[in-house]
């Protein structure tokens, strides 16, 4: 279906949802490569007026990418939900974002939409939203989770606490992840990306992390973000794998891209399940997505890719995620420029995926080719922690010796609590409580490495 | 000012565990946060980041230094004409300028091609690709050079990793090496991986290749990258191909070689 | 006192004190156009190092404009209060920082070195500090005022009501003011900028307003915003000025451009306080400043333009004013570019205005000819609410239609209450539940224009 | 869904109000903030104004649409070249060209100068001075020309307000009147502003200006402007200069025309 709208005289046509929804984002580099971002500012806002008057249903009758060529469509079309739908069935995309943002919408009656709406919906709400509208229907809403400790509860916010080395030398690991427990950070998962595909290292950093884990009794969850075929083997090998973890894209032949199929991540949450390691839940799958992931495999189809992003999040709720963070900046400046264009997918990445029903995460972070700083990541972090995401990543300093690109720092958590009054998840708060490494205003006192002995090897010499 | 540690600067326990990573442990606080030096360390390493990912690649320093036997060298273009566009254009550095396609496909080689082409690549790092190609490239070919037919060396200006898919394909080789350089970050910026494609040609996917990541001073050892290349490669012939089906099972020992820290397992 | 440092092997000479804090600022527009700014980001790193490791004591041996020549200057130095200063006097700027952020600083201790501190000094700690640090200090501070409410009691945030005409229109102007007292806002100062300096119109507005406020029986102070002269012409008249308002810069010679000195704006102070019109306090004056004003009258003397803005500070609180505030995004993008600079200026201006001893509020806002939009205002606001800014100024639905720019919206007050659970001043609070304008959730009714009979005149036909 | 309005949207209480004011009143709600529709229109607006501030001056447009009578028209620069370099270079904008400043030097004129010189300049709004000036200057002209020797027209491209200092001081008047585009806004982008200087001179500053803002079509009317204009000129001859110790005390009725509502003070 062809769209036409009328603005300051002139006449704009867009050809499809597809081509719509491209030009109602905003300015963004990856489109602009993709030769897909409207034209100038005025053909961006007619856009944004003809997707208003968008009804909802149209986006169950124009599949973006053919059901036949594309098992993500076949996805989110069989398991679409009219029951869940039914509530707002007779909106249009302009009326649904003023109900969303309206005080009938509440948690409750938000999240019973989930099962009923498309990624296509959802990004194309999004784009109708400023800023301030992400973050407040952003905090609206909560998506609970748990395995070892409750994530997503309201007012608390999680930590992926991320100890990368360059080698995967396992006391270099050890080190770093005592510096992050010390700091009070690591609820959200202890989550190691290996510098190698090496199956022997993986199984002994995984060995390690479970070992530390059970000295020192942590309500805790880890995860080795290897790829999911290099999990697999390590399960049937017996490795103490938490969580399975894989890079997850929007499209049939993105996933293709990244070694992977539905069927793959099926078998990989089914083998996980059996190991049956939670204990306050079973929510054992942690993904990680990010606009420009489709575009870079050549694997777009011709869809924006903050479009192609919420695609992603179609994939990730087929599996009950423990966990889902997109890594905004770190895909690089050709996806999205700057501190600005980082920020605001960020928030809707977090808004969107919410939405979807996903325990949504950020690695809230940039690369040093993009035109970004250390103050773009700390307005992005208060302005997700106003919208209550779920949890951030955190890493040495700040600074990912491995990965070579600039997260947040394990200190950043502490100014996060103080400065909005979030918490870590409740278990998690009892172990630092029990380890006493908080002063009597609950503030995080100067921990030696002793406080957390035997952790790291060298300490005992 | 700076709440530390409840000790003498002196005593400071960190002190033995920073030998064990380069990652910025330790840092002193002041209340929540970073102490203001550890911050305008973090801005002053930004700074020279910056700097590192718009550095040229200087091919004819880089072929005087690397050892005369392999001093054949081609170099090539991507159809990104500057560093300001390869980074903002993934697509171009994609796909060679006309000129050096031309010249590739022009140049007198064996009959039934190569086995195996290496490509320095600048990708984001051209600092990585000087330090570390050199000796890497030398260790490589004096393993290899038995058993594979090597193809002359190919330096590529403003290039991406899946440029080297054309590259093998027009040289007809039968395995693609990028050596290319990552982007660099806030410790180092001079980290080189390299990206193995069995049987070349425009359209792989990132699935159907394998990675060797981090070789740098700090990281993985020239011998250490050498030992996983080599074993990668031996493994990929004979399974007709590289990507997820192929895991990298080395010998643990020579492949990540540990400094003096003996590894967490060694504990009582 | 020339300052080295060397740098990545490279050696970085800064010929003054001025030289140092100029190329320690992030990167600025209005530094460019000076030819004040680093020359790159390495410059500008090594600027910060050296001036981490300057003694405080510094700002006090080097005034950056000679005592002779600047009125200002003389101001500064002669009412420095060297036992306010006392704490802090062994430290460096590095020092400094460290200690705001520290946890033995808390409200008290820092506002106790108020009269101790000179501009130089602000600004310079200023520098130090990245965004969060900005917010995270900021919301530690609180200066209290008070006229006919009280301002900037923590956990309140207070509006300014802005309902301008380009005629003077008086049901125009009741018409806009009307609005936003009825989305329950207004609390600081209901403030209006008259298009002419005409002065029998100015009076005429003055009596509308004193009249609504007295038929209303409503806890707010107004404010015409024409230039002090007029205001005193105005008082000499006998209308009823709450509080007199000017624009103020950091130089002798940029007031001059202002047409004002500090003798001025001394005797309109006092002319203010003998009206004795405030009821819980008697905090008559009202400033604005921000970024560029000095350096776009030629009137810097080679600061930067941060250190030229926090000198403004110290004119304005000479005055113990109820409100002042920076107008960061107004004057344009030849001082701040963009949206990043807008942000990162407005933070920088609380946080200098707060530890000067002033009551600081923003007016968060964007020219056209700027490059930024309502997401960068969007995160502005947030941020600043975070960092307990005193006030921020609303306009209707964010465009001011005689000052042709954009501020916040009316609204923006209640997704602000709402998301960071900030109150408006308590004696307004008390007063919009005497007129019934919030629900039982205590959130904003649709007020109709009929709740506040015959405060727009056309009402009664 | 928006909640709007407690009765039917045909009851809509703000629709007289509306009448009163341009400012956007009795907005629609979602929760808290606007109505979707409010936060489009608010975008679409700014798209437009973004569009004006680039506008370049048509000179001859502009000089054909002035009564004949006033039609020697002298077009000079700024220091500033292009529109782009106007918006970032304040500085530029207050400089004359260096051939515009031979230009205006150059001119033939009476030997005791002119009492005074008008210039259109574009200022951050080509479009303002293309709607309002040619009527503002004709009612401005046929009030004066019996007392005041007037200059021919200067049109001024990328033009800040001061840069008639210069204009007015090289050409040899007694005052300059900068008829100016001001920054265009949502709701209005070509409103004028009259920034008047007496004894114009580089180095002047602002206090020592008068202004009078918001000339268009739903501001201030061109008849109330040039009332204005004519009494602030005869009372700077009085007081023989502008600035702050010059206040506006015309009289109120023309000056300030009131649409059909009555001012507020009649209410009873
Ligand atoms: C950016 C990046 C990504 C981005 C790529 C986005 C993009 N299109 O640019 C995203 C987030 C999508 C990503 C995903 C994955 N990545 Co990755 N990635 C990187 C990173 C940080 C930088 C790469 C770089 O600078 N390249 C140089 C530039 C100049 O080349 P380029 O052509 O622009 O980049 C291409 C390659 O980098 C390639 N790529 C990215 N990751 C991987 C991984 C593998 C195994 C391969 C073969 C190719 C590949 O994608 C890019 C586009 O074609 C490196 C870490 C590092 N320090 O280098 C890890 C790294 C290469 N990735 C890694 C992994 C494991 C993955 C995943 C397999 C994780 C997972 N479980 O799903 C996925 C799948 C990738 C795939 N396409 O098959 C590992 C590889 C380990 C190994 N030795 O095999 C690395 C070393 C990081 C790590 N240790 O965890 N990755
Ligand atoms: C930007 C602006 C400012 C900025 C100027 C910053 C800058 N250097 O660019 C700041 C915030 C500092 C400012 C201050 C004041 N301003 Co002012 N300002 C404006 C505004 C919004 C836009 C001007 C514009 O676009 N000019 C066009 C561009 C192309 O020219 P420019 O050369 O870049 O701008 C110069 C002039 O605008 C001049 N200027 C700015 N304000 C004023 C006020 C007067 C009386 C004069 C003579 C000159 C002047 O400063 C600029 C640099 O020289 C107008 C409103 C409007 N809708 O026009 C009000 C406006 C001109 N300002 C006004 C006033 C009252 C003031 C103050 C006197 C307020 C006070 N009580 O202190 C002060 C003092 C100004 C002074 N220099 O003497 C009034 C004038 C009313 C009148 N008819 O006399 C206006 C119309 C707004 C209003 N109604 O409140 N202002």
């Amino acid at each position: 279906m062809s769209h036409r709208i009328s603005l300051f005289g002139e006449t704009y046509v867009f050809s499809d949802l597809k081509h719509l929804l491209a030009c109602a984002s905003p300015q963004r580099s990856g489109d602009e490569l993709a030769g897909l971002a409207a034209r100038d500012p005025v053909e961006r806002v007619a856009a944004r007026e003809a997707l208003a008057s968008l009804p909802l249903t149209q986006f169950l009758a124009e599949p973006v990418i053919p059901y036949e060529t594309d098992e993500v469509t076949r996805l989110i079309v069989d398991t679409h939900d009219p029951a869940a739908f039914a509530p707002i069935s007779h909106m249009t995309v302009g009326d649904w974002r003023d109900w969303l943002l309206g005080y009938d919408a509440d948690a409750a009656s938000i999240s019973r939409l989930a099962a009923g709406l498309t990624p296509e919906m959802v990004a194309a709400v999004s784009k109708l939203m400023r800023v301030q509208d992400l973050v407040a229907v952003g905090r609206k809403m909560s998506v609970v989770t748990a395995f070892r400790n409750t994530q997503g509860l309201s007012g608390c916010l999680g930590t992926r606490l991320q100890p990368n080395h360059p080698t995967d030398d396992l006391p270099g690991i050890a080190a770093a992840l005592l510096d992050g427990l010390l700091l009070g950070v690591g609820d959200a998962v202890i989550g190691i990306n290996p510098a190698s595909d090496h199956i022997a290292t993986g199984i002994d950093i995984l060995h390690m992390l479970d070992e530390i884990r059970q000295r020192h009794d942590m309500p805790v969850q880890s995860c080795l973000l290897t790829h999911i075929t290099g999990t697999l083997t390590m399960i049937e090998r017996g490795a103490p794998v938490d969580l399975v973890f894989q890079s997850v894209a929007g499209t049939e032949k993105a996933n293709a891209g990244f070694g992977i199929s539905l069927s793959l991540l099926k078998e990989a949450h089914q083998a996980a399940l059996e190991l049956n390691r939670g204990t306050t839940g079973s929510n054992v799958m942690y993904f990680e997505t990010g606009q420009g992931a489709a575009l870079s495999s050549n694997a777009h189809h011709g869809i924006d890719q903050q479009t192609a992003e919420v695609r992603a999040y179609a994939v990730a709720r087929a599996f009950s995620p423990l966990l889902v963070n997109t890594v905004v900046g770190f895909i690089g400046p050709e996806y999205l420029y700057d501190g600005k264009q980082i920020i605001r997918a960020g928030l809707e990445d977090h808004f969107c995926g919410k939405l979807m029903g996903l325990p949504m995460g950020c690695d809230v972070c940039y690369t040093n080719h993009a035109e970004a700083d250390q103050d773009d990541m700390d307005s992005l972090m208060l302005l997700l922690t106003n919208a209550g995401v779920n949890f951030l990543i955190t890493v040495p300093g700040g600074d990912d010796v491995m990965l070579s690109y600039q997260s947040l720092s394990y200190h950043d958590m502490l100014t996060l609590r103080s400065v909005c009054g979030v918490r870590a998840a409740p278990e998690f708060e009892t172990w630092l409580d029990r380890m006493a490494f908080l002063d009597p205003r609950r503030r995080l006192k100067v921990n030696p490495p002793q406080a957390l002995p035997g952790l790291a090897r060298p300490l005992r010499d | 000012m700076t709440e530390s540690v409840p000790d003498s600067v002196s005593a400071d326990p960190w002190k033995r565990l920073r030998n064990l990573t380069r990652a910025r442990i330790g840092l002193t606080r002041a209340g929540d946060t970073l102490s203001g030096a550890e911050v305008r360390a973090q801005q002053a390493a930004h700074a020279r980041a910056r700097r590192a990912v718009h550095a040229c690649l200087n091919p004819s320093g880089l072929a005087m230094s690397i050892d005369s036997s392999t001093a054949e060298v081609i170099e090539v273009r991507s159809e990104a004409a500057d560093r300001a566009a390869f980074v903002r254009r993934p697509d171009l550095g994609r796909l060679l300028a006309p000129q050096s396609a031309v010249l590739l496909r022009g140049l007198p080689g064996p009959v039934n091609g190569y086995d195996i082409v290496f490509v320095a690549a600048d990708g984001l790092s051209a600092i990585a690709v000087e330090h570390q190609v050199p000796p890497l490239l030398k260790a490589a070919i004096s393993s290899l050079s038995n058993n594979w037919r090597i193809a002359p060396l190919v330096i590529a200006h403003n290039a991406r990793v899946a440029l080297g898919d054309e590259i093998g394909f027009l040289i007809n080789a039968g395995c693609v090496v990028m050596m290319i350089g990552e982007r660099p970050g806030l410790s180092v910026s001079d980290s080189l991986s390299l990206y193995i494609t069995w049987l070349p040609r425009p359209g792989r996917q990132d699935s159907e290749r394998n990675c060797i990541s981090n070789i740098h001073e700090n990281g993985l050892s020239i011998q250490g990258a050498c030992h996983k290349l080599c074993w990668l490669l031996s493994a990929a012939r004979k399974l007709g191909g590289t990507g997820i089906r192929l895991k990298d099972e080395s010998t643990t020992l020579t492949a990540l070689p540990r400094r003096e820290s003996e590894s967490w397992e060694s504990e009582p």
